[in-house]
């Protein structure tokens, strides 16, 4: 507990003073930094929660998130809906996706090494990926929609107003899933589950149903990031790839089941790329920094950890 | 243990057999054929579409009754993106298949695997993509049975320089003084970056880069801070199709639109033209449907890829693994043989009317000695469609300009 | 003269204290029992004679030598073998290849020697189908395997942490007078923790009793039973 | 008996690793990538071994490319030289960055050495004078000038080189340390067991051999770009194989990535749009209904040994 605590100081730490510092010589680089963050935290805590309760590290986590957005895309298309409407059905219907792909695949890898769990859900990616290429060509699609390009005017500074939605999902995601895992029934079962699965079988839990819903949760998250996700950005079969990996090195750096600290070590990231990419030719450097402190923040958190034991 | 370990190997033998038949056996391959091997990316649009009108091409001239009264054969191989799949495919070609010509192409980083082995069977070789000049180096000079469709990187460079100043000549309110180029941070953005930097150097240039929508990146709003800070003439972005939107979008959010906005992304996304986002965007290509109504070829071509695959092609490398297979085979008909020189030397005397629009001929570039196309052209979205409005002759629209404020659409 | 022995080791977790100021000395050829009600830091004062926890102060002697700041598997190699309470079979080795790793590491030996005398020792000690996997051996075998292993790295000081939980009576006793003829045979130093008083009463020489982290009694095991300070230890009542 | 069949299992290794020599060029280049996979699926497999997660693989082939690429233009190396400096020089780099790195477990551990390879890639992308910059870097030549024959007998060497050290390394002190490390490092530790040292070597001498295979991968295509050179796919292939063959064997990893290999270029031939789909599903089908590989398969079938639950199997 007191080593979360000086990582939570240090991560606080780090993001005031980068605050302060962007906001005497770069105000724009903090606001496009802290959008940024909000978009990666929004796509990091689904994964978060599977990693914490179901302990599957899902490789295809982004290409999920991607067959969302082609969802999204397809309802939008064919109903001429807009996509933060037809969020909805998406949601629905990556619950049901998530389920069976749980149900299916991957329930039957949760007592083989972890290992054989990566390459699962890395081969489910490729099939998810490869399948929408062969569907939907390699060609990227886009949703227009007008408030997407709203802005704001302070200062001298202009920025996009809409962008900030993402960091309202990071938020909603955090506090739902929190008081869900708190307060709910399902939810202190999952916790339960999660914390220790051999002990909540014995308290009458069905820990296989449990994993599935966890899943199917994180799931139809995906679903509602997918709908967000196309507003912004395109979508092509392989889309989700650099996502998953952004996520999963957002949750190691988090550390495993702390949601929480998900959003904290986005906002770290989120900013500290976009002050580097504020730097005429920072560009290039910018995945150093954020590897970098990936590697910067377990190192710390394992010292912090070993310091007096061996 | 020891039986774990005989059958391990009796499956390896179970494994590799078929694959010994299948490479050692040659595949049958009737003396009457004349044989393109092609190799493409087939998992991206423009080889599943270049690889797609090559076989276009192959159709219709066995409707037509063939090649020399044979008939015509195209092989496709998936390249797959990778360097090693890719030499493997021509290994195949050259051996399995016995091809007759090398045709395809897209992606530097996959050709330079794949030059070492062109260059040992040296077969005449027809290449419609890798613009890189570092794929230029590799194949070096004298090496008369290469013959490359597609411009170099900086053949391309210098065909915007001399389509930029002819349109500034020719429409005086046109100004291109200064620029800013916004490019992915990878090997298709930065070489244009350092091109233009050193062929526009009497002119104010200034760029910075973005990671790309394709790499996992999306976020343009430094890029374009910094571009709009700079206040250009002429505003260009080198990146991908997946950029093209949030792009503008951000542009918009960021309230940024220079006189000229320029993307030089090698494809454009499904349904760009329809975005009100699009219009006046000026963009650099090879090939659009509008030309369709300046040349018969193209038009006869586009035609024929719609009848046979339900859709307009949506990246020029269709029209070019097109005129790939087409500038062969009149070769070889103008040749009266398959036989390597007298092919070489059809082609070297060759003027193909491409459905590009270009009567295509070679001549040397750099460091090879032919080098078929050296020019892209300039386009400009105008109501959802990319109209030519360089070069001259083929234009079929005048310039929008300056680019319409955001406020105003 | 004592081969082992402890000056005022203490080591804190935080704000606890688990091992506060402990001397302790252990002879060749004497087994010496450690009791204590749970949680007296029975365990974690073994781990520190073995290296897995830095003290946060005092020192450890080996042979007269200071070994406090030597790394585990040192430790193992100058001769300090041990057992877990929570037994740690390495279950994708077999039997005799669990017991190999000491007569390798600790002794340096080569593969064919660490095999040879890893089969050795395995028959001293009563177990046979030396290729089994571990998961394929009942309690009693699996425990031999885990004073095996920790014979392997010929030890000079032993200490076995709850050898005889989960062994019926009939085994305990086997257990027991295995471990003294290999502490005479070796002439070993022996320290054994245990819940059974009955084993203590039979095995050990002398007796140290830990409640709170601090040795509250030693000495023979019929003297230290009487003491009321241990009595209300166990009894729950505290010191 | 066992003589005769060490005997034959000899012949059927060194004939298959021969027979690309008699079945032309085609054969070899494809033989010769899967070759390239095979050595990176022991390596990878050997760390493994020890329960230590690489993601780091490419990140040491595309090292090990640039450093000989690098070598052979700046200081005029001979092409072999270059590959044993590769090899020296990833070897190093990792020892050092092991000094760290292997300081952090399990997913941590992953992480850091997927991030690290990911620093590699951009430093090298980003240090354009010297590396070439994104465009990459030519040889002025390709090793035995591009022959195929030569060519391939040089990774046939490598390879049958990583097996045998492979299969030595399964005999040696190392195989108890690194499965012991695997399966409790506490007891192991208890048995004398330097575990850091182990792992430290373990890690530098696996990757050294990764950076070998990418110093020769850039010798026979004579290029290295930061995209094909640290490509994820050096990383994820070789696991997949590993995994399709059977974890912590020598011959898992060769059956996988000749199986894999072959069928990959298979596929392609008879579904040229979209055999990647099967080939996904092929491994999704494989790791459900073949947890333990095909040698742990095979090993079931073969002795009706059910015991070890990890499906480990001694060859």
């Amino acid at each position: 507990m007191r080593q979360n605590k000086a990582v939570i100081g240090s991560a606080v730490g780090f993001i005031g003073v980068m605050i302060i510092i962007l906001l005497i010589a770069k105000p724009s680089a903090l606001i496009f930094g802290i959008q940024r963050a909000g978009l990666y935290a929004a796509i990091a805590l689904p994964m978060a929660l599977v990693l914490g309760i179901v302990h599957i590290v899902n490789l295809a986590h982004g290409e999920m998130m991607m067959i969302a957005a082609y969802l999204t895309y397809s309802i939008c298309v064919a109903f001429g809906l807009d996509p933060l409407v037809a969020m909805v059905p998406t949601a629905v219907i990556m619950f049901f996706v998530g389920m069976l792909l749980f149900r299916f695949t991957i329930r039957y890898a949760l007592k083989a090494p972890e290992l054989n769990q990566l390459i699962l859900t890395f081969g489910l990616a490729m099939v998810l990926s490869q399948g929408i290429n062969l569907l939907a060509t390699s060609q990227p699609r886009k949703l227009s929609v007008d408030y997407v390009t709203s802005s704001a005017t302070i200062g001298n500074v202009s920025f996009g107003t809409y962008d900030f939605i993402f960091l309202a999902v990071a938020v909603i995601f955090l506090t739902g899933l929190m008081l869900f895992l708190k307060k709910t029934r399902l939810g202190k079962a999952a916790m339960a589950v999660g914390q220790n699965p051999v002990g909540a079988q014995f308290v009458g839990i069905n820990v296989i149903s449990t994993y599935t819903i966890i899943f199917a949760i994180a799931s139809a998250m995906l679903g509602i990031m997918g709908a967000f996700f196309i507003t912004k950005m395109s979508i092509f079969p392989t889309v989700g790839g650099a996502y998953t990996m952004k996520s999963f090195c957002l949750v190691a750096m988090a550390g495993i089941g702390n949601l929480p600290m998900v959003l904290l070590s986005s906002l770290v990231l989120g900013i500290s790329e976009s002050a580097v990419q504020s730097i005429p030719g920072g560009t290039g450097w910018s995945p150093l920094v954020f590897f970098g402190l990936i590697i910067a923040v377990i190192l710390f958190r394992s010292y912090a950890k070993t310091a007096g034991v061996k | 243990m020891k039986g774990r370990l005989l059958f391990a190997c009796a499956l390896l033998l179970i494994i590799a057999a078929p694959a010994l038949i299948m490479a050692s056996g040659a595949a049958d391959s009737e003396a009457d054929t004349i044989k393109f091997g092609g190799v493409w990316p087939l998992g991206d649009i423009t080889g599943e579409q270049g690889s797609k009108a090559a076989q276009l091409a192959i159709d219709e001239i066995n409707a037509n009754g063939g090649l020399l009264g044979r008939t015509v054969e195209l092989v496709i191989i998936d390249s797959e993106f990778s360097p090693e799949k890719g030499a493997s495919a021509i290994e195949r070609l050259a051996n399995i298949d016995k091809v007759d010509f090398f045709v395809g192409g897209m992606a530097s980083g996959v050709h330079l695997g794949q030059i070492p082995i062109m260059k040992k069977y040296q077969k005449v070789t027809m290449w419609t993509g890798a613009a890189s000049h570092l794929a230029e180096a590799a194949v070096g000079p004298d090496q008369d049975w290469y013959f490359h469709l597609h411009p170099w990187d900086y053949n391309q460079g210098a065909s915007y320089v001399t389509g930029w100043n002819a349109i500034a000549e020719k429409y005086d309110e046109i100004s291109i003084d200064r620029w800013f180029l916004a490019y992915e941070e990878g090997p298709f953005g930065s070489s244009s970056f350092e091109a233009t930097k050193m062929l526009f150097s009497d002119l104010e240039v200034d760029g910075e880069a973005f990671q790309t929508a394709a790499a996992g990146g999306g976020d343009y709003s430094a890029v374009i801070e910094r571009a709009k800070k700079y206040n250009p003439d002429v505003f260009i972005w080198a990146g991908y199709d997946a950029d093209a939107l949030p792009l503008m979008e951000q542009s918009k959010t960021l309230n940024f639109s220079p006189a000229l906005y320029v993307g030089a992304p090698p494809g454009w996304p499904a349904d760009f033209g329809n975005s009100p986002l699009a219009e006046n965007v000026t963009l650099y290509g090879m090939w659009a449907p509008a030309i369709n109504a300046v040349s018969d070829v193209s038009k006869r071509f586009s035609d024929g890829y719609v009848a046979k695959y339900g859709a307009l092609p949506a990246t020029y490398f269709a029209p070019l693994g097109y005129t790939a297979i087409m500038i062969l085979a009149e070769a070889v008909e103008a040749a009266g043989t398959v036989e390597k020189d007298a092919v070489i030397a059809a082609l070297e005397a060759i003027k193909y009317e491409s459905p590009l629009g270009e009567i295509i001929s070679f001549e040397p570039s750099n460091v090879i000695s032919h080098q078929g196309i050296k020019n892209q052209k300039i386009l400009q979205w105008q109501n959802g469609r990319q109209e030519v409005i360089w070069p001259f002759e083929f234009a079929t629209a005048e310039p929008v300009y300056p680019f319409t404020p955001w406020g105003e659409r | 003269m004592s081969i082992l022995q402890t000056k005022k080791l203490t080591i804190k977790f935080g704000g606890l204290t688990a091992v506060n100021e402990v001397d302790f000395s252990l002879e060749s050829g004497h087994i010496v029992g450690i009791i204590g009600p749970n949680g007296a830091g029975k365990t974690t004062f073994i781990n520190l004679i073995a290296g897995l926890h830095t003290p946060t102060s005092g020192s450890v002697f080996l042979d007269g030598e200071d070994i406090t700041a030597m790394k585990p598997h040192k430790r193992a190699r100058i001769g300090i073998g041990r057992t877990f309470q929570l037994i740690h079979p390495l279950e994708n080795l077999s039997l005799v290849e669990n017991v190999m790793n000491g007569f390798l590491f600790a002794q340096d030996f080569s593969v064919p020697k660490a095999r040879k005398a890893a089969v050795l020792l395995c028959e001293e000690l009563g177990l046979s189908r030396l290729e089994r996997p571990t998961s394929q051996m009942n309690i009693l075998e699996i425990k031999k395997m885990e004073l095996a292993k920790a014979l392997a790295v010929n030890p000079k000081i032993l200490f076995l942490d709850e050898m005889m939980a989960g062994l019926n009576s009939d085994e305990s006793l086997e257990m027991i007078s295995l471990v003294q003829k290999v502490t005479r045979s070796k002439n070993l130093a022996v320290g054994v923790v245990e819940h059974v008083m009955g084993v203590i009463k039979q095995l050990t020489h002398s007796v140290v009793v830990l409640d709170g982290g601090e040795v509250i009694a030693q000495g023979k095991y019929e003297d230290v039973v009487k003491n009321e300070r241990v009595q209300s230890a166990y009894l729950g009542g505290g010191a | 008996m066992k003589k005769t069949l060490n005997r034959t299992f000899l012949i059927i290794g060194v004939l298959l690793l021969a027979a690309p020599l008699f079945m032309g060029p085609y054969a070899q280049s494809v033989a010769r990538s899967v070759l390239m996979y095979l050595m990176l699926a022991i390596s990878w497999n050997m760390l493994v071994s020890s329960g230590q997660l690489s993601f780091g693989i490419a990140g040491f082939f595309g090292l090990g490319g640039y450093a000989s690429t690098l070598a052979i233009v700046y200081l005029g190396m001979p092409p072999i030289l270059s590959l044993v400096f590769a090899f020296i020089l990833v070897g190093a780099a990792a020892w050092l960055l092991g000094l760290v790195a292997l300081r952090l477990r399990g997913m941590y551990f992953a992480i850091s050495t997927l991030a690290l390879a990911e620093i590699f890639r951009v430093i090298i992308h980003n240090w354009h004078g010297f590396t070439g910059g994104p465009n990459g870097k030519l040889l002025p030549k390709l090793i035995f000038d591009g022959a195929s024959v030569p060519t391939y007998l040089l990774m046939a060497v490598l390879a049958a080189g990583t097996i045998a050290f492979s299969m030595w390394f399964r005999r040696s002190k190392f195989h108890f340390a690194v499965t012991s490390i695997r399966d409790n490092e506490i007891a192991a530790m208890s048995t004398g067991i330097n575990i850091y040292k182990t792992l430290l070597m373990v890690f530098a001498v696996t990757s050294a051999v990764q950076g070998l295979v990418g110093a020769s991968f850039a010798n026979m295509y004579g290029f290295v770009t930061p995209e094909s050179s640290f490509n994820m796919n050096y990383t994820l292939l070789p696991l997949a194989m590993t995994l399709l063959g059977g974890l912590y064997t020598t011959w898992g990893p060769v059956l996988g990535a000749v199986l894999l290999g072959i069928v990959g270029e298979y596929l392609k031939l008879y579904i040229p749009y979209g055999h990647l789909i099967v080939y996904g599903i092929i491994i999704v089908l494989v790791i459900l209904f073949m947890p333990n590989g095909i040698v742990g398969l095979s090993g079931k079938l073969l002795n009706g040994f059910e015991a070890r639950k990890k499906g480990e199997v001694q060859l």
